[in-house]
């Protein structure tokens, strides 16, 4: 059960849709940095993921680019529940 | 600075360690200048094993690390003639060393 | 399980140069005999193209590097069946037995890592 | 207590993912985990170049990767390969090549990719930036 670290805009990288070939039951998804972007993405249906895999989103970076409200499907992290996180899973896989 | 060789009347170019720059520089002479370089007077063992790593380079345009020869080698002739001791035995200071110098290929990188 | 690792590529040869130094770690993690599976996803497909041709001296033919990789004990080597298929490449087109995986194939296979590295 | 491995392959200045394995780190260094290695590998190796050069009112984090391995005792394993290919050379690695300039320095430390597989099989954790 790996965590998956989504760190590039889905609008310039296949990197959220190489991610989703990949996900399997009890996967979780963190979007940092660019993948931020992915919650402006409608393509990518992020509501639709989140009902079968937990959504993350790392604050600081989220409201470095001016969003702060964020949708409820999706967890809103700082670093130390980051680390947490790839504890709690098995292995990390950043994207 | 430009290190070099002097062989057939022309300068071949090498690094500072002595390992050719360009493998199409190299010949059987050049090899046996390189050789003497390391003390090194090559038998037929050496030229089979010489041989083996040049060849191998030109096929998979990389220079094989001790392991990997001793594995590929093993495949071609056999793993009662091959080991690594014997490779050594050949090559006292290192036989992906040596043997890749001797063969006129880069030298190997540093990262292992 | 607990050491295992699982390199992914998804880059394309030559254009950046992230072929080149993953296929450095996949074989220096084989030399020190850690358990290792490659997998090719995405661009990387193209890496495993047999006839690739570096005209430019000083630049290595990958499909070479590729080939080279079982002497290092880098036996397990994956290529996803949809990335193949999007980018209409055979089979036959490819430098080594690499083993096809289906997309349910795929993710069970790297789950099976702990260690995971994209390049 | 858990140990990490963490792996950094993007830029310095060019990505921000190398301040982000900052953050992460001081952050696992703050709830008391173990940071085995910060292994610089492919574009990663600039962190530790020592020429960069910064206003001083911007980010400069190859001294804060300096700072804080001072501070926890850390080890910053720069791949030499991956390292000497960007210009990134050590003294040894100066002399080697008849200049006198180089620019990787302690605590930054020039090692084979050996040593990422010496430090994942201690570590419970990898983790790429």
């Amino acid at each position: 059960m790996p965590l998956h670290i989504i760190k590039q805009s889905p609008f310039d990288s296949p990197s959220l849709a190489q991610c989703k070939l990949t996900l399997s039951a009890g996967d979780a998804i963190l979007f940092i940095e660019n993948g931020i972007y992915c919650l402006n993405h409608t393509d990518s249906e992020l509501q639709k993921l989140a009902e079968n895999y937990s959504l993350y989103i790392l604050s600081p970076d989220a409201e470095t680019r001016g969003i702060s409200n964020f949708p409820d499907y999706v967890t809103a992290i700082d670093y130390e529940e980051f680390v947490k996180l790839t504890i709690e899973f098995s292995a990390s896989i950043s994207w | 600075m430009d290190y070099f060789l002097t062989h057939k009347d022309k300068k071949v170019a090498t690094d500072k360690a002595g390992y050719l720059l360009d493998v199409e520089d190299w010949d059987n002479e050049l090899a046996l200048i390189l050789a003497s370089g390391e003390g090194i007077e090559l038998s037929d063992e050496h030229w089979e094993v010489v041989t083996f790593v040049r060849d191998f380079y030109m096929e998979f345009n990389t220079s094989p690390a001790i392991r990997a020869l001793v594995k590929a080698m093993q495949m071609k002739y056999g793993p009662d003639k091959i080991s690594s001791r014997y490779l050594q035995r050949l090559f006292p200071k290192g036989p992906a060393k040596q043997a890749t110098k001797i063969a006129g290929l880069p030298k190997p990188a540093k990262c292992l | 399980m607990s050491n295992s690792i699982a390199i992914i590529n998804r880059s394309a040869p030559y254009g950046s140069s992230h072929a080149t130094e993953s296929l450095d770690l996949a074989m220096i993690a084989g030399t020190f005999g850690q358990d290792i599976s490659v997998y090719f996803f995405g661009d990387a497909v193209f890496q495993l193209i047999e006839q690739q041709k570096p005209q430019t001296k000083g630049v290595k033919n990958l499909s070479k590097v590729i080939k080279s990789l079982i002497f290092f004990d880098v036996e397990n080597i994956y290529v996803c069946q949809k990335s193949m298929q999007e980018r209409s490449i055979q089979l036959s087109e490819l430098c080594v037995d690499a083993t096809l995986l289906s997309n349910d194939d795929l993710k069970a296979s790297i789950n099976k890592h702990s260690r995971i590295m994209v390049f | 207590m858990t140990s990490f491995t963490l792996l950094i392959t993007s830029p310095a200045f060019d990505s921000q993912s190398s301040h982000t394995a900052y953050e992460f780190c001081s952050a696992a260094l703050k709830l008391g985990h173990k940071i085995d290695s910060i292994f610089f590998y492919h574009q990663g190796v600039t962190n530790s170049n020592n020429f960069s050069v910064h206003h001083s009112d911007e980010v400069n984090l190859h001294q804060l990767w300096k700072s804080l391995a001072t501070e926890y005792e850390l080890r910053l394993n720069v791949c030499v390969s991956a390292a000497n290919r960007r210009g990134i050379i050590t003294e040894q690695d100066a002399e080697e090549i008849d200049t006198t300039y180089y620019n990787l320095d302690k605590p930054f430390e020039s090692v084979g990719l050996g040593e990422l597989m010496t430090s994942m099989n201690a570590s419970d954790r990898l983790v790429q930036f």
